[in-house]
This record gives structure tokens, C-alpha cells and sequence, in this order.
């Protein structure tokens, strides 16, 4: 399985994930230079977290005026998985691929530390090795992570099953919780937890792995399934 | 040259942790009369002179300055800043 | 009042407006010798920076050489932007401390910040990849609304530098007392890993060769900052505060970038941050460095606002700039890696055989000094030095031996001290995880971060108790160093060497000059059992306020390498059943 | 009740980092037309009536809300906000 790891000008977990998907999980990654991407051979895309654009503005919001979010928006149509963590997320959301905006955490300080999640929903191609309703123990580093969306968004996303991670205690002020979430397809998920920072036990949780390795398991399943 | 003065605010109805923090320390600090704070964004740009800046500004907005899940915007426009 | 470039030479010396920059009457004296002349107001502004405290070391240097700074394991001691320690394997570990006190007083969040950014580029300056930051904080008592003010912003700004640029921020130390009430302290440390073979010197080598200048462009930002930093805080720091320096951690991160892929082409003859007195130090210390001379047209040097003055553009510390020595007739290759990065990158002078110190401007020759002078004849000041009257009189005094009647309760008080208390409301503000290597997070005696790629880590830690500095500097010295190696040896790793951040008021005072002498006497006795050599650091002196020194406050940062990944252990309790010893007396 | 307007801005000469990243990238997006941006923040207050609001907002304002070191502040103040 082939991972594109965009890189943007300030992304700065751009190494981690591509160790993560390279090192712990074992597949091929390419980082790749916002400018120069061309996305269209990749099995999966992943836009790590950091500071894209000094996070000027609003988070991800310089980012997602790019071009690379053209073929991005093109390859999610297409069904190509897509993880944004962190800033990846807030980019995701910035360019209207999932619903909802960030706002400062609620005690307007950035947080960082080991955080229990519970998995929502272990029915998608990122959460398939986890158990429903699963604690698991993924590191957080966000300065604005308090997801936000109007009650009308927050129905559709319960409806559809879209929210795949809630925290177990709310450390930002979350709607719902709300760690992460799919769009309604299921094939993009943004997520403020970072999993590629949870993939050795050196790094105090594996819980992240699994992420990475459902993604594989899926792949592999309909690449068997394809041929 | 134009210059254009932006302000950005949260929604009514989006929580404004800042603006809480802000009206916090105001009354602590003893400024019992202030009510709420909220608390925003202010741009000014430098804008050369064209035909539509008005709707260049719009767009400027609705595209990248302002995100309208959570935040509205207003500008005004100042004539013949000299450079 | 210092801004206009009009003054002229005879005014400089008849109007003593030297003073007015920080040079005394001999030192004025002796520029005169050197060029043969009276020198004009930029070339006073650049001796009066070269040669102040912080870039000439002129009163510590006598102590500094106390310091062991040479061992089989030491790659790159004190003299270049931070030392370098070998690891094996063909790698090696870059650490520095740097102070920036005066800064974070005046402003605290751009001076935490900025503070970081700075220490930064003096480790990716030789090269490496930075892999951690470390800092030790004083404040005053908590209880005082500014104190606090001070306190939160500058975790704050610490926190939004060190998060933004993506290296992690894995450990530290805070302390209060009432002796930093009006003058914190504020210390960065950063390490960095590098393949020995990419070792870069700031160098400004080879005749005809291209200085090219990369990143943010040319303000007015702390014009004089250097001078800033070794004078006594007063009111009078509330004028200069237009000085006051921001941070762009987002064009840091650029910078990072760029130059760590710049270091693997063979056009690069040498690279260093502009740091304390910007242009002016980088230049001339690359030059010196090399045995050569360097002229730049100072029309040629980005600028953020109109009209500077070559005083201004040579004085200021507008962050994250470098400088660059290119081969001639390559120059291009390395601007097009800035430029992919979205950076500035231009050719602003070369390389010259005559070892001046040459800068034009609109035309005209505006300095003309032999680049030696700078650096090397700095005066060197040997202080006296007296025994103070508390020091003679506590240790006459008759040991002292509370009683503790309660034990609990005595613990409850004690943990409720800010300065023992958990630290995490700070660390829980910095990303200590980005990298994806950090083992050891803050809370436990050393961070441990490990070297991707082998089973190999490194361990870290900075310590200095600055009251036991004050009631028996030199004992004191030798417990900071002492400190730091069983933080390291607790976390699984042999220690390697150690930065030193000396920290101390007013040179000229004898009491606290012996302060100095002690410290680093007790330091070094240690460092030499202990054998972990110095290999950089950085010396801040003047912190008083209201003519009242800090307490002595030499700052130890140690690394150690842990061998095996499997020899880590936290400071935490790790199943119940386990059982605890005591060691030692 | 009065709306108080506070708009805080960089000192001039001060580096303004972020908005020198809106100006680059509205230019990226086509708005080649801006030639500066510069970003400050924007408060909105709500305060009782009583005699010198205008006295306790500068006071508000250089005590807490704007940072005298690096940043300028100015403010209007309407009149007559029914709550
Ligand atoms: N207290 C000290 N102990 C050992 N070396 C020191 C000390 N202070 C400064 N140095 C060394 O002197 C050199 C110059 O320091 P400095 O001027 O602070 O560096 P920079 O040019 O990066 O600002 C550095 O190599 C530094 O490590």
C-alpha cells in the first residue's frame, strides 16, 4: 500500500506520519511538497498535523486555499482514503470536506498529553481492528481542537454514524465530544488525537497502529477483492 | 490606493471562550460594568484603486478572511489613501 | 537621540556620544587606535555592540577559561554557534543554553519566544535537526500580579514558538523567589542530532566567494538589543521598549527546512544565524573566523521599512535571518531551495583577501574596520573581586536543624511551594511529543528522547538551585552539576557533557564578581570528576532591578546517552509490589 | 447599556507576521490588488451606563486589552444599547 503524506509549508508531524505508516506499519510513503503533488497514484492520503501557514488566520485556513486541495477534493470523490489529524484535520474542515469548524480549546491554552478516546463507531476503513465502544490511549497536542457544528450538523453527523472518535473526558470543549469524524461517504476522516504519535510502545500507546493497520486490512481486502 | 478595514466576529450563538476570558479578568481587575465581551478580528488592508473593490472585498472575505460556520464579517471602505 | 545617522565623528568624541552606546572613554580610546581615526556612527554602533558583554564576553572570558572544555567524546567545544558531542555510529548531539532575559522582562511572550527561536538557530546553524528544547525559568513570588503576568506569558510564548516550529518542548525547571521579582530569568536550551559528516562552521572562507543573507527582511527590532542585554533593568527599559523584537516561529520552521537541505550541497562554504547584534556579528565573526575580509552593500540587504540607516540595518535584531557563504558562480542553486520554501535568499557581499570589515551604502564606504579588531581585541577586563559579608557571616553560623513535629502536614506545605509543586500546568502548554520520539516526557528527572534508526536515546535535563548558588556558590556549583548527572544517570544514561547559562548581576560590584568566580570554580571541579566537559554557553550579566542582584544563577543543561533503549527508567512508580530503596547516605 | 468598539492594532514598525501570511496568500489567490494587510484584534463590550465609561476604557484598554509594548488601540463608543 502506497501513502502520499502531504507536506505543507509549517506541517510539522509530516515525518512522524510517514514513519508511522512506513517504519511501523511497513508499507511504502512518499512525503510530498504541497506544490509538486500528484496524488492521483496513491492508495491513501494522510495531512499531518503542525502549524500549516504558522496557523495565520485560522488554523488550515491558508492551507486549504492551495492547489493541492483540488486533487484532494477530486481523490475524495473517487473513494481515496483520506486522514487529516490535527492540523489535517482543521484543513479538512477548512475546505469543506467534513462539516463543522474548530474554535480555541475552551481554556484557550494549547494542551498536550496521553488522552483516552472511546471508538464510536468501528464499522469504517479506519476503524475496523478496534472494538465498538474500545477506551483507547492516543496523544493530543492542539491549541484549537474545540470542534464545533450547529445542531442541525450534529444530527446528520449522528444519523449517519459519522462520529467515529469522542473523547472520554472532554479536555476542550468539543461538541459531543467529538474527536474525530468521517464524512458521509466513510473514505475521509479528520481527527484532532494524533495515532501516528501512538504507534510503538516507546511512545507510551500502540492504540494508534490499529488505525493505520485497518486502513491496510481495508486495502487489502478490496485490492483482493478488485483483482 | 484604498484602505479597507475588515472586522470579523464569532456568530451569535458560537461560543466566544476568549471574549468569557476577557470579561472575566475586566471585572476581576474591578471593571464591574462590562456585561459581555466578545472578542474578534480586526484587517486593514492596503488595496490599489480598481473598478469593483467592493466586490473584490466580498470575495477576499467569503473565500479565505472570514470562515461562515462560525464567523460574520463587515468592511469599510476608505477612498484616496495616498501612498 | 541615537537614531541619526548625522552625527559625526568629531561629535561622537567631543559630545562623548559613545557613552550614550555603551563604550567607555578607554575603549573609545582604543577604537581610535585601531583604525587610525576617529570612527563614524556606524562604526561606533558596531564596537559598541561587538564589544559589549554579551558578544565579547569582555569580563567573563578570565572565568570561562576555568571551564574543562576538551574529551575524547567532545567534537566541538565553546566558540562556534553551539558544541558538539559525539554519540557513535557516525553521529553526534548539538546542545546549547542561551539566556534572554532582559527581553522577557520587558515583554515577556515575544521574549520567551523570540528566545527559543534563537537558540534554534544556532543548533541547525551547525547542521543538525533540532530534536528537543529544553528551559529553566525564575520568577518572583506568585503572589504578585506581574510576577503571574510574566509567568503565564512567558510559558505562553515559549509554548508558541517551540509548538509552531515542531520541535519538542520535553523538559525544564521553574523556580520563584523574590530576588527575580523585577528581573526573571528566562533560559532556552536546545539539542539537535546530526550526521558528523554534515557539520557545518560558520565560516567565510574562500576569496570571491558569495555572502548571501536568508529569511525575514530588515525592521527596526532591537536596535541595540545587545547593549540592552548587559545593562541593569530601570525605568529607563520602559523608553527602549520600541526595541522589543517579534517572533515568526512559522518562517523559523522554513528556515529550518531550507538549511537543512541547503548543508547537503557542496556550494555551501558556510552558514550562521544572525543573533544578538544580527548582521554585524554573523558577518564579522565569519570572516574572522576564516582569516578574511568581507564587503556587502547594505542596499542589497531585504528591508521591512523605509529609510533605515546603515546603523540600523547593521544593529538590528530582526529574527530569523542567516547568513551565508557561497562558492562563487553557484549562488543560484542555493536561492532556489529558499525559494522553494517561499524565502528570500540574495546575495548582499563577498568574500575579501584584505580582512576589512567593508560595508557600503547608497554608494558610499560607511565602515571600514579591520575585521579582527572586533573580535579579537575586545577588551578583556580581570574585575576585583570580594568575599561577601553575608557569605562570612552564615558560615559562621551554627548548623541549623529543623524539627519536624508533623511530618504530613510538613510534606502538604511543602508541596504547595510553587517552586516544588507539580510543574504541569506549564509542560501540559508545551508539545512534548511532536517528532514522535520523545520516551520520557516532562514530570520525570531527565526527558529521554531516542535516536530514530538505532536503539540508542538521549537523555536531558537542566538544573541549578540558585539558593544554595547564593548561600555557597562554589558547594552550590558543584551540587548543580552533581544534580544534573544523577537526573541523567536515573534515566538510564552515562551523562556526555554540559551548556552552562550563567546567570549573575552586576559584574562590577566584587561581591558579585567572587559570586562568579565560585560558581564557576565549584562548576568546573565537578565537571572535571564528573567528566562531562563544557561545550558551549551563554553568560548574562546585569540582572538586577532596583540595584539589587538575582541570586547567583548558573544554569546546568546535561545530555547523556542512553546505550540500550531497554536501560530507560522513569521516575515513577511502575507496579504495585515493587520494592524502593534508598541509596546513598 | 453601551456597545463599546475596540479596535487594537501592531504598533507601526512592529513585525506583523500574520499579516504578512494573509497578504501572501490573497495575492496567491489572484487578489494581486493588496498590497499590505496587517491584523489586530476587534472587541466588542457591552457596559452599563455611568458617568465616565470613556475614562474606564482607555483604562481597561492600557491596563489589559492592548499590549502598550507592541500594540495601539483606539475605540468608539454608541450610545444608548437597550438590553
Ligand atoms: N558560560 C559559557 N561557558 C562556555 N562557553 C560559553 C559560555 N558562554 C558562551 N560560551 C561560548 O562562547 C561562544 C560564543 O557565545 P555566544 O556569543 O553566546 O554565541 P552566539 O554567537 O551563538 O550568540 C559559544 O560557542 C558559546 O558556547
Amino acid at each position: 500500500m502506497k501513502f502520499a503524506v502531504i507536506v505543507f509549508p509549517g506541517s510539522n508531524c509530516d515525518r512522524d506520519m510517514y514513519f508511522a505508516a512506513k517504519d511501523a506499519l511497513g508499507e511504502e510513503a512518499d512525503l510530498v511538497w504541497y506544490q509538486d503533488a500528484d496524488l492521483s497514484t496513491y492508495d491513501a492520503i494522510l495531512l499531518p498535523g503542525g502549524f500549516s501557514y504558522g496557523d495565520y488566520l485560522r488554523s488550515g485556513a491558508i492551507a486549504s486555499t492551495s492547489h493541492v486541495v483540488a486533487q484532494l477534493k477530486e481523490q475524495a470523490a473517487k473513494g481515496t482514503p483520506i486522514l487529516g489529524v490535527c492540523n489535517g484535520f482543521q484543513i479538512l474542515l477548512e475546505s469543506g470536506l467534513l462539516p463543522g469548524a474548530m474554535l480555541r480549546n475552551k481554556k484557550l491554552k494549547f494542551m498536550c498529553h496521553q488522552e483516552k478516546l472511546v471508538v464510536q463507531n468501528n464499522k469504517t476503513i479506519f476503524s475496523s481492528l478496534y472494538a465498538e465502544k474500545e477506551d483507547i490511549t492516543v496523544p493530543i497536542a492542539h491549541g484549537e481542537g474545540n470542534y464545533y457544528c450547529d445542531e442541525q450538523t450534529l444530527q446528520q453527523l449522528r444519523a449517519n454514524d459519522q462520529i467515529i472518535f469522542t473523547y472520554k473526558e472532554n479536555p476542550n470543549g468539543s461538541v459531543a465530544d467529538i474527536a474525530g469524524i468521517v464524512n458521509e461517504q466513510g473514505n475521509v476522516l479528520g481527527m484532532m488525537p494524533h495515532p501516528e504519535r501512538a504507534v510503538d510502545k516507546w511512545l507510551g500507546s500502540e492504540d494508534g497502529l490499529r488505525l493505520f493497520q485497518s486502513l491496510l486490512n481495508n486495502w487489502r481486502e478490496s485490492y483482493v477483492a478488485g483483482a | 490606493m484604498k484602505k479597507v478595514k475588515i472586522y470579523i466576529t464569532l456568530k451569535e450563538g458560537v461560543l466566544d471562550p476568549q471574549g468569557k476570558a476577557v470579561q472575566t479578568s475586566l471585572n476581576t481587575l474591578g471593571f464591574n460594568e462590562v456585561q459581555e465581551a466578545r472578542v474578534g478580528k480586526y484587517m486593514e488592508l492596503l488595496v490599489e484603486d480598481n473598478a469593483d473593490v467592493e466586490a473584490k472585498i466580498e470575495e477576499m472575505c467569503s473565500k479565505l478572511l472570514a470562515n461562515p460556520v462560525i464567523e460574520d464579517y463587515s468592511y469599510t471602505i476608505e477612498e484616496g489613501i495616498l501612498q | 537621540m541615537l537614531q541619526a545617522p548625522e552625527i559625526s565623528p568629531e561629535l561622537i568624541e567631543t559630545d562623548k556620544i559613545y557613552k550614550e552606546m555603551g563604550l567607555t572613554d578607554s575603549e573609545y580610546e582604543s577604537i581610535k587606535r585601531i583604525l587610525g581615526r576617529r570612527p563614524n556612527f556606524t562604526e561606533t554602533g558596531i564596537f559598541s555592540v561587538m564589544w559589549s558583554e554579551h558578544c565579547s564576553y569582555k569580563t567573563s572570558k578570565p572565568l570561562l577559561k576555568k571551564f574543562p572544555t576538551k574529551g575524547p567524546q567532545v567534537l566541538q567545544g565553546p566558540g562556534e554557534g553551539a558544541g558538539i558531542v559525539d554519540i557513535g555510529d557516525g553521529q553526534a548531539v548539538v546542545f546549547k543554553i542561551e539566556s534572554h532575559n532582559h527581553p522577557s522582562a520587558v515583554e515577556p511572550y515575544q521574549g520567551a519566544a523570540t528566545g527559543v527561536g534563537g537558540i534554534i538557530r544556532d543548533v541547525f546553524s551547525m547542521g543538525a535537526r533540532p530534536i528537543a528544547l529544553l528551559n529553566s525559568l525564575r520568577f518572583g513570588n506568585l503572589n504578585n500580579n506581574r510576577v503571574k503576568y510574566l509567568f503565564e506569558e512567558v510559558v505562553h510564548g515559549i509554548a508558541g514558538y517551540g509548538n509552531c516550529v515542531g520541535v519538542p518542548t520535553v523538559g525544564g525547571e521553574v523556580q520563584f523567589d523574590d530576588c527575580y521579582a523585577g528581573n526573571p530569568l528566562v533560559n532556552a536550551m536546545c539539542v539537535g542530532l546530526i550526521d558528523q559528516k554534515d557539520i557545518q562552521k560558520g565560516i567565510a572562507a574562500g576569496v570571491g566567494n558569495t555572502v548571501l543573507y536568508a529569511g525575514s527582511a530588515t525592521g527596526r527590532d532591537g536596535i541595540h538589543g545587545a547593549t540592552f542585554a548587559s545593562e541593569d533593568l530601570s525605568e529607563e527599559s520602559e523608553s527602549k521598549r520600541p526595541s522589543v523584537q517579534v517572533g515568526d516561529p512559522f518562517m523559523e520552521k522554513l528556515l529550518i527546512e531550507a538549511c537543512l537541505e541547503v548543508i547537503h550541497s557542496d556550494a555551501l562554504v558556510g552558514m550562521q544565524d544572525m543573533g544578538a547584534a544580527g548582521l554585524t556579528s554573523s558577518a564579522s565573526e565569519m570572516a574572522s573566523k576564516a582569516g578574511t575580509g568581507m564587503e556587502m552593500n547594505l542596499d542589497l540587504v531585504p528591508q521591512r521599512e523605509r529609510n533605515m540607516t546603515p546603523y540600523e540595518l547593521m544593529l538590528s535584531e530582526s529574527q530569523e535571518r542567516m547568513l551565508l557563504v557561497v562558492k562563487q558562480g553557484r549562488e543560484q542553486e542555493i536561492i532556489d531551495v529558499f525559494k522553494k520554501y517561499g524565502l528570500e535568499a540574495v546575495a548582499v557581499g563577498r568574500v575579501t583577501d584584505d580582512k576589512q570589515f567593508r560595508l557600503l551604502h547608497k554608494g558610499e564606504i560607511v565602515t571600514d574596520i579591520p575585521v579582527d579588531s572586533l573580535a579579537e581585541d575586545a577588551p578583556v577586563y580581570h574585575k576585583p573581586s570580594v568575599v561577601p559579608a553575608y557569605f562570612t557571616d552564615y558560615q559562621s553560623m551554627i548548623t541549623y536543624k529543623p524539627v519536624v513535629e508533623n511530618i504530613e502536614e510538613t510534606i502538604l506545605t511543602l508541596l504547595q511551594q510553587p517552586t516544588i509543586a507539580s510543574k504541569e500546568w506549564v509542560y501540559d502548554q508545551y508539545d512534548s511529543m511532536v517528532q514522535a520520539n520523545t520516551v520520557v516526557t516532562p514530570g520525570s528527572d531527565a526527558a529521554v528522547v531516542r535516536v530514530r534508526g538505532t536503539n540508542k536515546a538521549l537523555a536531558m535535563t537542566t538544573d541549578c538551585n540558585s539558593r544554595y548558588m547564593y548561600l555557597d556558590p562554589e558547594t552550590g556549583g558543584k551540587i548543580a552539576v552533581a544534580e544534573a548527572a544523577r537526573n541523567i544517570i536515573c534515566s538510564g544514561a552515562k551523562p556526555l557533557a554540559i551548556t552552562d547559562g550563567l546567570n549573575f548581576g552586576n559584574p562590577d560590584k566584587p561581591e558579585n564578581f567572587w559570586q562568579m568566580e565560585k560558581s564557576v570554580e565549584g562548576m568546573s571541579a565537578a565537571c572535571l570528576k564528573l567528566d562531562t566537559p563544557v561545550i558551549s554557553g551563554n553568560v548574562s550579566l546585569y540582572n538586577e532591578s532596583n540595584n539589587q542582584a538575582i541570586f547567583p544563577t548558573p544554569i546546568v543543561g546535561m545530555v547523556g546517552l542512553v546505550e540500550e533503549l531497554e536501560h530507560i527508567t522513569k521516575s515513577s512508580f511502575e507496579k504495585e509490589g515493587d520494592l524502593i530503596y534508598v541509596i546513598g547516605e
